[in-house]
Parts: C-alpha cells; structure tokens; sequence
C-alpha cells in the first residue's frame, strides 16, 4: 500500500477497521474525538457496531459484554474518561477476556487540560483499578507505530486473554505524518472456547469474575501471574538508538522518546557517546534491556511528559549501579528537544551521584528554571 | 379411565443447582418464570443472560443458558454490547433495584431511550438484599432499614423512585408494565408479562422490562408469607401494577400458549 | 537533511491546510515528514498554528523551539515568531495585516501581502497559499510543482475546480517573496 | 367432582419456606416437622387427601421444588 | 476514657465521628458497609449530614462539592467502589483540597470476593486516577490504630489540602478489639482562604481544576511535587519491631504485616535476628528508614496480601544492596504465620541472590506449596 | 418635562469578563438571566454555582459569585454536598445536555428523586457543544452531528430523552419546566421560570429545574439568527414547552417584581 | 406617541451576532461595518432614528451588552 | 501468655457473641484480645466461626491455623476443627449435634449436651453460653465470674433480663466439662 498522510487519531480508528474491529464503543473527549467520529461513518459503511454510550462508564462495560462473546471490540478514551473505566478495567482483567482500549492522554490531574501528556502511565501501567492485573500496554511514538500496534493490541489481547492498552500523548493523536496502512483484514468471529455466545447445543458457558473461595480467588491470581510471565518472556518491544557505545542513555516512551532522539542526534554531532532506549511495551517493560546496559553505562536520564512515573521501573532495572536522573515536564508541556540536551550535558559534566530520588533533584532544576523562563 | 398426566414440573431451562436464595424469596419465583418463558418459547439455546451484583449475583449458576456476571448496575451496558455482536441471540439482563435504579440509573436509561433490543427483569424488593438490607432507592418511605434505622426519611433521604414511571417516557421503550409475585393471580400475570417481554424483544420492537415487586423475607424481617402481605398491603399502593408503556407494534403481538 | 516550519495565524486563515499541502508535497517526494497542529481548547475561536518538520531521516520531535522557517499570517503571529525564529531563518509575514517594520536584522523577513492577492485571483481564502509558495524560496527541497501536484493529488474531489486558482496564488506567492528576497539583507 | 391430584416435592429444593401452604386452596399441606432436608429444612408435604392438582403450590414455589400430576378422566376425543 | 470493644469498622465511623465529621457520603459495599450504616443513625442523631449516595461515583463527588466548602467530609467503600471514585479523586487532586476516603479493601480483580485483601495498594499509591498528584496513604493494622489514625488523615488531609486515604482489609473492618476514642472534637468550621461556600461580602472565590494553559498546569503540578515534599520530610510514620539487631526484615503494612509480628516473634523465640517493620504511612514510603537498614540486613522479606505491589517500594528503597524477597497471599487469603515463618527460615538458610524480580520465585514457590494445599 | 432614565444594564452580578461563547449562542443569554434572578432576588451573595464540564466550564468566570467546577456529568452530587453542609446558601448547577442527560443522567436522576433543595439550569442544544458537534441524547432524528455524521438514525441511535418529561415523574421535584430561548418572549417566560425555580429552593420546596431550548450556531452551521428559527421551528415541536411539574406548595408561591 | 430611547453597545462584549437587529421591533438597528472591535467583530448600532428604549434588544443579547436608555414623561406624581 | 479459641458452629447457633462475651471478659482482665468473625459472602445462611486470640502482650497475628482451644457447635465444625486442633489443645464439642467419638487421643475432647442443658434451663439461644462456660476449663485465665461480670457490663440493656439464665447456662457448661475431664485421659 502506499503511504498516505494520517491524523493520529484517525489513523488508529482505521487501523483498528483493518483489524477486524467488529464493534466500537466510545465516547467524545478531546484529543481523542476523531476516533469515534471516524468510526461513526466507518462502521455503519462496512456494517459493523458503533454505538456512542452514555458515558466512559457505559462505553467499557458494553465492550466487557461485546468481548464476552468473542468479537473484536475496543473503545478509546482519554484521561478523565479512562479514570472513569477502571472498575470496569478490573472486571474485564479478573473474567479474563480479551479487550482492548486506547487512552490518548492530556494534562491533568482533574479536569486539566486538552495538551499532550504522559501522566497516566502509572495508571495503565501499574494502578488504576483494583486487585492485582496485569495488563499488556503499548505506547506509539508516531503515526505509523500507532497504527502498527493497533493490530497487535487485539492480536496480543487475544492470545493473551488480558487487557491491552494503547497509551499515547494528545500530539500523536493529533499528529499527521506519512503512514501505510495494512490490508483489511477478514472478520472471522472465533469460537473460542470461553467465548458466551448463546449456548447453541453445545455446553452452556458462563463468563464471570466472582471467585467466593479466597483460594479460588487466589489461584486465578496466580494464573493471570503465570500467564504474565510469558507475555514478559515473549512479547517486550523497545527501540534502540545508538546504543553500542553509548556511555549514556536516555530512556523515554512516546513523544518523549522521540523528542529525545533529537536532542541524542544532536548531542552525537558533539561527540557525546549517547544513546536512546525508546520502549515501546511499557507494560510488559523491557527491564532486562536497562539491566545489561547498566554494565556499559555511566548513567541514565529518564525523559517523561509527567511528574516521573516511568522512572521508577527504570530504577526498579538499573538497581543503584548507576545513577538515574529525571527530566520531565508535566501538566501538558511537551519539552523541546534542546531542553533534554541541557540535561544530557549535565549528566556529561558530572558528577552524578545514584539517590533514591532523583525527582527531588529534577524539582529544584525546575523551580530554578522555570522562574526564568516563566516570570 | 383416567390416566397419569404430568402437569406441572421444574423447567429444563434451569440446572440442577439448588439456588443460595433465602427460604420464600421471590426471587426464585421470578428466576421460575423466566426459564419458563424462555423454554417455552424454545430460545433457551440462543440466550445470553447478564447476571447483576445483587442477592441474584448467582442468577448464572440457575439457568442452564449462557450468562454473564456484570458489575454493579452496569448489565444494561454489557447487554447492549452482547446484542450489538449478536443480534439474533436473546439478551437479557436480571437486576435488582438498587443496581437497575440507584448506581445503574444511567445505564438503564440510556438502554432504553436507545430501545436497545434487550429484556430487563427489574427486581424491586424496596432494599439492598444482597449487603444485608439498606435502603434502595425503592423503598417505602418510613420504612426502617439498616442505612435508614428510624425509616426512610423522605426530607432527608429522597422518596421512591417509581421506575416503570419514569422509563415509559421514553420514546425507546416498547414494552414496560410492573407485575408483582405476592400471589398466585399475580405470578400468572407476571409471567404472561414476562412472555410479552421476550417476544418483543424477539420482533425488534424496542427495550423490553418487567418490573416485579417481590420479597425480601430476611431483610424485612419476616416470614415469607407475612412478606407476601406486606407486598399487597403496602409495595402494591406505592407501586402500582399495570402497563406503562406498550407501544402500537407490541401490541399487535399475538402469543399463542 | 532537516527543516521545522511553522505556520501561524487566525482561525479561519487557512494555517492547518496551508501546512497540510507543503506535508503531502514532501511526501510525495519521499521525505519524512510530520505536521502537527495546535489544538485548541475544546471550544471555538483564537489562533491557530501548526509545525511541519521535513526530513531524509526518522523524524525526532516534531517540534520546534526555534524553527528556521516561518509563516506569519497575523500580528500577533509576526510578533511572537519573529522573537523566536532562528538566526538566519526566514520569516514569510502576511503584509495584509501586519504594519510594522522588522526588529530583527539576523532574519530574513520577507513580507506578502497575502489577503491583496488572493483578492486580486477572486477568492480570499487563497491567501494562505499565497504565503505557502512564498515560504519555496526559503526551502528548496520542495518545488513549486511539488506543491501543485500535492494539491492535485490530495485536494478533496468537491474543491478540485478551485485548482487552478490555487496554483495561482502559490504562484503569485512564490514570485513575489523572490523580488522580496533580493530586497533582504543577507 | 373435582379432579384428583398429587404432588411430590424435592427434598433437594424445598427450603421450607410455607408459601405453597398458604397459597394451596384445597388447604392439604403443611410442613413436615418429622422430617429434615439435607439442608436442615423441614419440607412441605400434603397431609391429607383433597389435592386437585391445580399446581397452585407450583406456581408460588420459589425454588421451583413442586412436581404435580393430576388423574384425568378421558373425555371425549377432542378435534385436533 | 476507658476501653470499649470496638468493631473495626464501627470504630472508624465513630472515630471520624469524633474527629468532627460535618458530612458522609457513601454507598454500601461489604467488608464496609458498617461505616455507613453506622454513621446513618449517629450523625442524624448529632444534627450532621448524612447521604446515602446513588453510587459511589456520586459519593465521592458528594465529598468533592462538601469539601470545597472547608467541611471536615469523608466517604468510604471498599475496592470496586473505590475503583469508581478515581475520576472525582483526581479532581479533588487538581482542585488541591482535603478530604478523606477509607477504601475496606476486599479479594479482586473485578467483583472478586469480600475476603479480606491488600491489592490495592498500586492504586492507592501510585496509579488510580488520571494524572500526577500525591496523596497521603495510611495503614492501620489495629482498631486502635485505625482509630488514631482516621483523626490524623482529617488533619493531615487539611494541613497540606490533599487527599488522605485509610486502607485497610476486611479483616481489620471486622475485627473487634479493646480500643480507646478519643474525646469528642468540636466541630469548627474553619473560613478557609480557599472555601467556597458563598462569598457573603468578601471577594468571590472559585474552585476548579482546569489550567488550560501547560504552563500553568505544569506550575500546578509542580506545587503539589513540592508539598509532597514537605509531607515526605514531616509525614513518614512506621512502626519497628526488634530491628536493633536484625539481620533479616519483614517489611509488610496492616494485616500483613501484625501477622508477621507474630512469626517474626516465634523466629526470634529460635534465636533467628530478625525485626519487622511495619509502614504506617505507604505513602509517603519509609524509604529512608529501609535505606537505613540496608547497612545491617543481609535480607529483605516483603510480605503482603497481593501479589507483590508495596514490593516495589522496597525494592525502590534497597536498591540491589541486598536481596530483596518476597511472600503474598492474593485473592482473599491471609496468611497464617507460620507460612511467614517458613519464608523467614528460608531467608536464613540461603542462599539469596539479588533479583530484579522477587515475584518470579515466588510464584514457582506459590505453584509448588498449593500445588500441596490445594489438591 | 422629560428626565433620563436607565432602562436596561449589564447585571452586576455579573464580572467584567467577556464570555468565550461562539457569536449568538444562547448560553450567554442563559447567563444573563440567572444573572438578573439572582440580584433581583438579592442572593448573589450566598449562592454557589456548579458549572459543568461543555462550552459552559468556564461559567465561573462570569457570575460574580463563588463557584466550583465539577468533573463531566457529576455537578448534581457536587452541589448535593455543598447543599448538604451549607443549607442556608443557595446552590444551582448550570449543565448542558451531554452533561447532564448522558454521563450525568444517575446523579441528576438522584439528586431530583432525592428531592435535594438544589435548581439546576439546563441547557438543551441538542448537541456536544465544547468537543465539536457530536450527539447529545438531545439531538433530534436524522439531525447531522459529528458522530451522527448521516443524521440521527433512532433505530441504532436512539430516540432523544425528554428530560423534563422524564424528571417530573419523580416525586422529589418541587419544579420542573421547559422553556425556550429562542425569541424576546420566551425569554421573558425563561427569566420567570428561573426565578421559580430559585424561589422554590429558597422556600425549600424540592429539587427545581429548568430546561432552557438553547442554540449551538456553531456546530449547528447557522447563523445565530437562523439558529432562533430552528429552535422555534424544530426544537420547539420535539420539545413542547411547558409546566411539566409544579408542585402544590410551589404553586402558592407569589412573586413581585 | 413612542417614547423615546437610545442604547449604548459596549465594544468589549458585543460579537456581532445580529440577534439584536432581528428583534428590535422598531429596526432600526445593523452591524456597523465601518467598525471593529478589539477581538475583530462589527459590532451592533442603531443606524436611525426611532428607538423606543423598548429593551428588546437587550433581552435577547447573549452578551449583555447593550445598555438602554429612556426618555419618559414626568407624568402625574404615583401615589407611594 | 496467649492463648487462641476458634468458636464455630451454625449461623443462629450465637457463635459470635460467645466470642465476644470471651473477648469482653479478656478486655476487662486487662488483656489484649482479638475477635475476628469469618464473614461469610454477601448473603445469608451457611456456618459461621470466630476467632478469639487473649495476650499478656500486643497481638500479632488475629488468627490461627492449628488454635490450642476449639469450641464446635455442629458436626461439619467438630470434623473441622478436631483436625486442625494444636496437639494437646482442648475441643469443647456439642454432644447435641454430634453422633461419633473423637479419632484423635493427642487433644482433649469435652463433650457438653449443650442444647439439653439451654432447653432444661428453658431457651435454646442459651446453647452457647454453655458451650464457653465449658471452655473455662481450659482457659484459667479467665474465671467465671469475669464472664457474668462482662455478660453484665455488656449485654445490651433490652437483654438485661435474660442475666441470671446466661449465669445458670455458663455455670452448668462449666460443671459439666470439669466433671468430663476428669474423664478425658490427659
Ligand atoms: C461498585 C459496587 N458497589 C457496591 C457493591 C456492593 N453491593 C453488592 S450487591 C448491592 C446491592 C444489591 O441490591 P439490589 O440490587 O437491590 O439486589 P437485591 O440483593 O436486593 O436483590 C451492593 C450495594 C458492589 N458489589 N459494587
Ligand atoms: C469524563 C469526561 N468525558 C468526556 C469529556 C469531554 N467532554 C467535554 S464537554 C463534553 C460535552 C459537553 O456537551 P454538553 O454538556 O451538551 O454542553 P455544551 O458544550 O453543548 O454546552 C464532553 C463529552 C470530559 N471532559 N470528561
Ligand atoms: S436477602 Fe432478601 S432478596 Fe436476598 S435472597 Fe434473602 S430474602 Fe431474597
Ligand atoms: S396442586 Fe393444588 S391442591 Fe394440590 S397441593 Fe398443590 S395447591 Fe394444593
Ligand atoms: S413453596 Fe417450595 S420451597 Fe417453599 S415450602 Fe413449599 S415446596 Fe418448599
Ligand atoms: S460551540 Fe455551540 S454551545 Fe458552544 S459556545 Fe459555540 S455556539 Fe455555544
Ligand atoms: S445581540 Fe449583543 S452581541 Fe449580538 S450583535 Fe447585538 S449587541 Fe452585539
Ligand atoms: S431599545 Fe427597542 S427599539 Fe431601541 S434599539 Fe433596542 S430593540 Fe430597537
Ligand atoms: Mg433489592
Ligand atoms: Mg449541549
């Protein structure tokens, strides 16, 4: 196929169409809008369920029914919206269905703001509903990617009967860039063997997520562990930048990760031995990676468009070795690409020291800089 | 002569599971009268339940068709998931009133201005049974409850919502009527009621519900024959039985059996 | 080989399509490229602007602090890209609605006045174009054809009896900002 | 003459609850307090003749624990 | 005042009670519904407000509209209930005003069971709602301290206009023990410069958590980074159990960690050196304290009733100076002590290896002792 | 003799701000009624708006009153609480119909059965203004939107939710009608119901509401002047103005001025 | 005979939108495009006489922003 | 000191209040005490047990797999618990409800007829009283009398009345026991 010129947004709506979205349940919020819109005209055109719920509340729950029996199904959200879908989130998880949901996300918390951000990391990643889950969660940096994982995420979400999460910032959803799209693929419903379709002589099928007996609570606890840790062995994706000599890393996911590689490119063109590690699973994440780089590594920055959340699993990878320091700009901030070679020149200039926190350290650098450069 | 004749005996559409409801609860009537329903009208085998939170959590474990467990107050949502990928199956969904008609309020609603093509059972036994007996939207004000110790007071506590009532506006809605199931007059109009439900939903004709008033013996605190009384004496006036909304289409609905 | 464009101005004068065109044009010509709007509170009205980055290679942040090119469509967008471009950027400043001289002498400016001709060609929508083919002389990667063909290809099937127009005012645009160019300090 | 009728009840569903009792228009039934289900209930049964086979007590049984069966008297055939 | 047998749950109601709770707003959930039930008979009785919500979304937007009044209010339900609260709690983040929730946490995901658990502790700590924003967790493990402590999450919740959040598990919410209230506090409503309840002749005044602006929801998000800073210097609280000479250390919170107390005692009875200690506050995290310890540990042994979440904190906290282990029961299950006991016993025979991933043992050891239990 | 007389100013309760609404759209001029009710009534110094989440977020800047921004659909609760603690001050919500008829349909079902001594406005322009245009379950049949791109199709859709017609059957509700902004008399009729309504919480009569026929120019694609002509020519018919529940001790309220 | 009004049209908040000139009973209202306000709209005047300080215009202004005046006849003292 | 005692039996049988007459009895002795309730699913029906920990000291774990003391009011709670008892350990068993002799000789097992003895002193909700007064043999760190001290301080007022038959039924289950342990073979 040749490349067209994709808006984010749509892109995933269309790339979701050629993966044999069967139905969309969703609801409007900024950034992410034209995903439901796109997919009001698309899937009465091609004959397939689109319904606008009433709420973020309705739009989950009505995919837990729809992935109940089998079928293909997502909704799309952002921030506030998803925080509205986590009961619904743990339900899906403990039944053990596949579903897959995509949050672009914007400034928060509370209402906040419309703008790119990265802030809901530690909800897809680690918090959000209640009870212990895993969940699988892919963070795109660019059109192409968003429309690439798009497809896997109902491919993963399938073969893994787990939730899988697309978390990307407003910018990518907004975003136009030159992208291919896969051929459509056929629709074929599978009969899986959990799937609660009407019984239709065979056994009579039940989907739940009651478990009475603590000990069988447990042991479904355990299950979806055991079945985490293969997804953990199969299915971690990171991209590497100059990784093979580099004395520095840079670590950051989606935009981040991208405006970082400007920042990488141009610290190179001085000479400075740095490299890039962009995950792409942030959920399963790529721990092993960090964990051989620490041997090569002198220290690592953390790049995020929030507070520092993925940091803590960079922490949780490198373990003290060496020091870890954090850059980010929440609340909707997306940073440009020279403030982080700012920080990669700091971490060149030393000394650096390895601190439980490196948060503490980035807030003051920020207070400093931003009152100069917010009056 | 005469010889031996069966009439009546446990539907095939229900398991073997005896159900975990308390002695007299009508919620096992109800649960009767649906199998019934659906074995009557042969679609037990392309049926999709959608269990509540609520004493009737376990309503899957009774019917021997497929089922689902939804969350709390949100089994309209996932039915209309369910219906939306299959269409031709029967989707219903059993909830009681503190899950159809307090935290599910918005979900209701919506399935029915949709006139999304499901069957609601509406369990309306005034309280919460499930967590023990506290106040549901639908109970009777002044009456005492474990979140209401002196009675409902409606200054404080809001009064009744009166479900039926309220959903009949709605343009989606086909068929609405209340029922009770304190008597045997009353269970025979229930599930004619019932029946109508189904084939409405089995013709498209838009949202389908029945609401039943029923008992809660262990939380009201009394025998289940007492309850019964209470629910003619006191649930019946405050709810009043009838038809709410039968739209033009549905009434054309002959049934025959 | 990269470069950052931004294109600012009112709602309503055309900014996202104006970028939207020079994206399809590098495209077509196998380049990298992203454009990147701003969006706006979730209501109605104010200014608009978007980035377009072109690039031989994967494309790192599709933003730009200081970007080397630059369309002004409005005063509020010349005085805030002015301070802002980089030294040696062009600035393309929509003459129409700007009256105040350049501050910076580190900078081409280049000034068009874009609403006179698109006016002049019948249709003032047009005036974004104007400015987009002015903007070719500070980029050659991108050729006045390039554009056309881009339009040709992408433009939606209803507005395609406005091409010619279109070609115009791109036209128009391109030759005037070349006799402004030899006008600009280097 | 009223038709005759019997029912059996299933000790595995009865739970005791006396709604049959009450409802049963022929009065025959009662719980039966010399018995004990596996679940600890003493289950209804009828006590004396007059059963009709109305099902009545079927209807109301909310556990669904009622089998009725009924004599009839062969009428005569009647037109399919 | 002299002891009385205080029901967990019970306890706490009237402990906020005391503590000069203006206003509940809470939806029945077992293990808690004690705390509603009971504040529906006495706060009427005081002439206070009392709401039965239409759900625990309204709840805790019930609380969020009180609080923005300065009113001391409260809600409380149990994990899928709070799983709906997370949209109105991150507002109440960005609005930067207090108010208390206790969460009765119970076996999950989904509708799970109403067994006593600790699953969510991610959610609680790190991820829940949308957005960065701190909030204060506290722990109790006892009556008495669930009752001292729902009068400090008032004040504290005050003090830094945050939110304070109780987790307990069922157990504690079912429990009686002799425990002492504290006398009845006034209630003072206190005019503070932020509540909105009426100008009534002074400026008007407006609460909202909207910054359109990036810039100004960055500045927001880094005000609430930089008093999160003061409550981690002022807040930390924990509480050790023979850790002057310890060797190995338990870390668990509430149930989990009394239970080990128990173990940790019969291994000392043995002559085994090992301590407990036993967070308060889980957030802010005792990181410095384990900091500490590292020095004189050879082992850490995290205990919860999930499957490894406070885990990371520990693990965040040693940062792969000495191994780190790990035991849960998840689903519903509490442990009985001598399963601690036989985890600490292994501790000591060794040998440990420091691991990125404590949980992968674990669940091999999981699988291999039910696979024992549990036929 | 003539002297100079002021016939008509800006109110003053409200600030200097100019508003964010598009040209002609009517949220401003629902502003400005509850505006003048409020001075009239002399309570801008004890009220509490709610503002909701759609193009009226930002209603706290205009009201020279306290205010608070409650989260998508949730301003019902909010003001419950405020209501609850500060029962002397005046609370209303002022919500769109996404707000409140869609997200917000359980809290506001709620907070009317609950009979709470709130009012709320509610602004009924049959779409999502703030996002852009999609359907609201307002939105008339085969109206086009941005999610309804080939107009509303009531068979997958849904039919649109009367609101007023649905709330008064609750008995909570003390007032509850449906006027029209749409010409200089039915705004007159507007300001009246508005003071209604306040007046009903002032004298603790229940939950009051008025739904306000408002228009959207902009993602209706009108002029503000053809806009008035649709209300009155399309909105007006599907939703019939009128008195839909005025409670008997509302009704003794008189009013001057 | 009309009274006799006039109206003031702030610049700060008038949009243009024209809703005024379609009420005002009288006409005689129009946007002035011979002027812009700060935020780039034509605002609202009265291009002739004949105002009748009716108030109109300022019922329906979503903007609240006329103010209108009235010229009125001392008539004969109102008792209070 | 600490001591452990499951109570278990029907739901109706007072399982948990005889917990917490043991539990108020410890508390007014000046010790820790722990009572924990197995709280079934969110409906009704089925068993019920209790867990009672006394200490000297801060209690840690409130419960206990293999308890020293054990009260079993039915059959499934007497299968239960007699295999779960601490060796040693001490099981007050309801004769009333319960048709076969003990498989353990490591415990003592005391058999009390506690619904005849309720029924002889005229209200069968008093089968649990007897039960706990026969479990003082075992637990000398309660007296008798500590429990009609905490049944008086403790009892709801309504139930005041009720005093001197819960004091006959502690009493005779007490009396029994010691008469039946004179039997058990240490
Ligand atoms: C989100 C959530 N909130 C609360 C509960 C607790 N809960 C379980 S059932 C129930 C009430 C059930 O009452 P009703 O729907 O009337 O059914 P009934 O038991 O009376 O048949 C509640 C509040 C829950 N499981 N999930
Ligand atoms: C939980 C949540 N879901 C969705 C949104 C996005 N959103 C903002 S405003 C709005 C609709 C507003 O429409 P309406 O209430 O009709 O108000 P109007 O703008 O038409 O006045 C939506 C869906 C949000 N902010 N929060
Ligand atoms: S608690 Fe009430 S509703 Fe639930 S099963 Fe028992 S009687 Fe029925
Ligand atoms: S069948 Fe009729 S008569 Fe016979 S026991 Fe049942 S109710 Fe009574
Ligand atoms: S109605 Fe059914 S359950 Fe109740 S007593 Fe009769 S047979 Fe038994
Ligand atoms: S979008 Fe519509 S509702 Fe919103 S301000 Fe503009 S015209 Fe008014
Ligand atoms: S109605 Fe108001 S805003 Fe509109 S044109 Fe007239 S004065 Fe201006
Ligand atoms: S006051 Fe009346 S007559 Fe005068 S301009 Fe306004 S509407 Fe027209
Ligand atoms: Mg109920
Ligand atoms: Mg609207």
């Amino acid at each position: 196929m040749p490349k067209e010129l994709w808006k984010g947004n749509e892109a995933i709506a269309e790339a979701a169409v050629r993966a044999g979205l069967e139905a969309y349940f969703g609801y409007p919020i900024t950034p992410q809008t034209e995903i439901l819109e796109y997919l009001s005209r698309r899937m009465p055109e091609l004959g397939r369920a689109f319904v606008q719920a009433e709420s973020e509340l309705g739009a989950i729950n009505m995919v837990y029914g729809a992935a109940c029996t089998g079928a293909r199904v997502m909704s799309s959200s952002s921030s506030p919206g998803v925080s509205l879908m986590m009961e619904g989130l743990s339900y899906i998880a403990g039944t053990e269905i596949p579903a897959v949901l995509v949050n672009v996300m914007r400034g928060g918390p509370g209402l906040g703001n419309i703008a790119p951000a990265q802030s809901d990391y530690n909800q897809a990643v680690r918090g959000g509903g209640h009870g212990d889950y895993p969940r699988i969660v892919l963070a795109p940096a660019s059109v192409q990617e968003a429309i690439d994982l798009m497809a896997l995420s109902f491919d993963l979400a399938e073969k893994y009967r787990m939730i899988a999460m697309m978390i990307l910032d407003g910018s990518v959803g907004q975003m136009m860039e030159p992208a291919e799209m896969p051929a459509m693929r056929e629709i074929r419903r599978r009969d899986y063997e959990w799937a609660v379709n009407g019984a239709m002589n065979r056994e009579r099928r039940i989907l739940t997520s009651i478990y009475l007996n603590p000990l069988d609570e447990e042991k479904t606890n355990l299950r979806l562990a055991e079945r985490w840790n293969e997804v953990k062995t199969n299915e971690v994706r990171y991209k590497e930048y100059f990784l093979d000599d580099a004395k520095y890393v840079v670590v950051g996911f989606g935009t981040a990760g991208r405006v970082a590689l400007s920042a990488v490119r141009e610290a190179r063109a001085h000479g400075v031995k740095v490299g890039l590690l962009r995950p792409i699973t942030v959920s399963p994440f790529p721990y092993e990676a960090l964990n051989q780089l620490t041997g090569q590594v002198e220290a690592f920055l953390v790049v995020e468009m929030n507070a520092g959340q993925m940091l803590d699993d960079v922490q949780l990878a490198v373990r003290g070795r060496v020091p870890v320091e954090f850059y980010g700009r929440p609340g909707g901030v997306v940073p440009f690409h020279d403030e982080i070679l700012d920080e990669i020149r700091r971490l060149v200039s030393g000394p650096l020291a390895v601190s439980s926190n490196p948060r503490d350290s980035w807030l003051t650098r920020m207070y400093r800089n931003l009152k100069i450069a917010v009056p | 002569m005469t010889t031996d004749n069966l009439v009546y005996e446990r539907p095939e559409a229900f398991t073997e599971t005896p159900t975990h409801y308390c002695p007299g609860c009508t919620h096992g009537v109800a649960h009767r009268l649906v199998a019934e329903v659906l074995e009557e009208m042969g679609v037990v085998n392309k049926t999709v339940g959608v269990a509540p939170v609520g004493c009737s959590v376990f309503a899957y474990n009774y019917f021997d068709a497929d089922f689902v467990e939804a969350p709390h107050g949100r089994a309209p949502a996932m039915a209309t998931g369910i219906k939306r990928v299959l269409p031709d199956r029967v989707v219903f969904t059993y909830q009681g009133d503190g899950d159809l008609a307090s935290i599910g309020m918005g979900e209701i609603v919506h399935a029915a201005a949709r006139g999304e093509n499901i069957t609601v059972i509406f369990i309306n036994n005034a309280n919460y049974g499930m967590t023990g007996g506290q106040m549901a939207p639908t109970t009777l004000p002044g009456m005492k409850t474990t979140s209401s110790p002196n009675g409902r007071d409606v200054e404080t506590q809001g009064y009744p919502i009166k479900v039926s009532e309220m959903l009949s506006t709605l343009d989606g809605v086909g068929y609405c009527v209340r029922r009770s199931l304190h008597d045997p007059k009353n269970i025979r109009l229930a599930k004619k009621a019932i029946r109508a439900a189904f084939e409405t939903q089995m013709r498209g004709l838009g949202f389908s519900m029945v609401e039943l008033l029923s008992t809660c013996p262990t939380n009201w605190g009394m025998t289940p024959v007492a309850s019964m009384k209470f629910v003619a004496e006191h649930m019946v006036p405050a709810y009043p039985l009838g038809d709410y909304k039968v739209s033009d289409a549905v009434k054309q609905i002959k049934v025959q059996g | 080989m990269q470069k950052e464009i931004i294109i600012a101005g009112f709602g309503g004068q055309g900014v996202l399509f104006g970028g939207q065109v020079l994206a399809y044009a590098a495209m077509d010509n196998g380049l990298n490229v992203t454009w990147i709007p701003s969006y706006g509170p979730e209501m109605r009205g104010g200014t608009a602007n978007c980035t377009v980055v072109i690039a031989d290679r994967e494309i790192g942040s599709p933003l730009v602090k200081n970007p080397p090119l630059a369309v002004a469509l409005n005063l509020p967008s010349f005085d805030k890209y002015e301070e802002m471009l980089a030294p040696g950027g062009t600035l393309v400043v929509n003459q129409s609605m700007v009256d105040r001289a350049p501050k910076r002498n580190d900078i081409h400016v280049i000034f068009v006045p874009c609403n006179e001709i698109a006016e002049e060609i019948g249709d003032r929508r047009l005036l974004n174009m104007t400015a987009v083919g002015a903007l070719l002389t500070a980029l050659p990667e991108i050729k006045l054809e390039d554009l056309e063909k881009a339009l040709e290809n992408h433009l939606p099937e209803k507005h395609k009896k406005l091409l010619p127009k279109n070609f115009e005012a791109l036209k128009r645009g391109f030759v005037h900002a070349q006799k402004e160019w030899d006008k600009v300090p280097a | 003459m009223a038709a005759k009728g019997w029912i059996e009840v299933s000790d595995v569903y009865c739970k005791g609850c006396e709604l049959c009792i009450s409802a049963c228009p022929q009065e025959v039934m009662e719980l039966d307090m010399t018995r004990l289900t596996p679940k600890g209930y003493h289950p209804a049964h009828t006590f004396k003749d007059g059963c009709t086979g109305c099902a009545i007590c079927a209807l109301v049984c909310p556990d669904a624990a009622i089998t009725v069966y009924r004599e009839i008297t062969k009428a005569a055939p009647v037109p399919a």
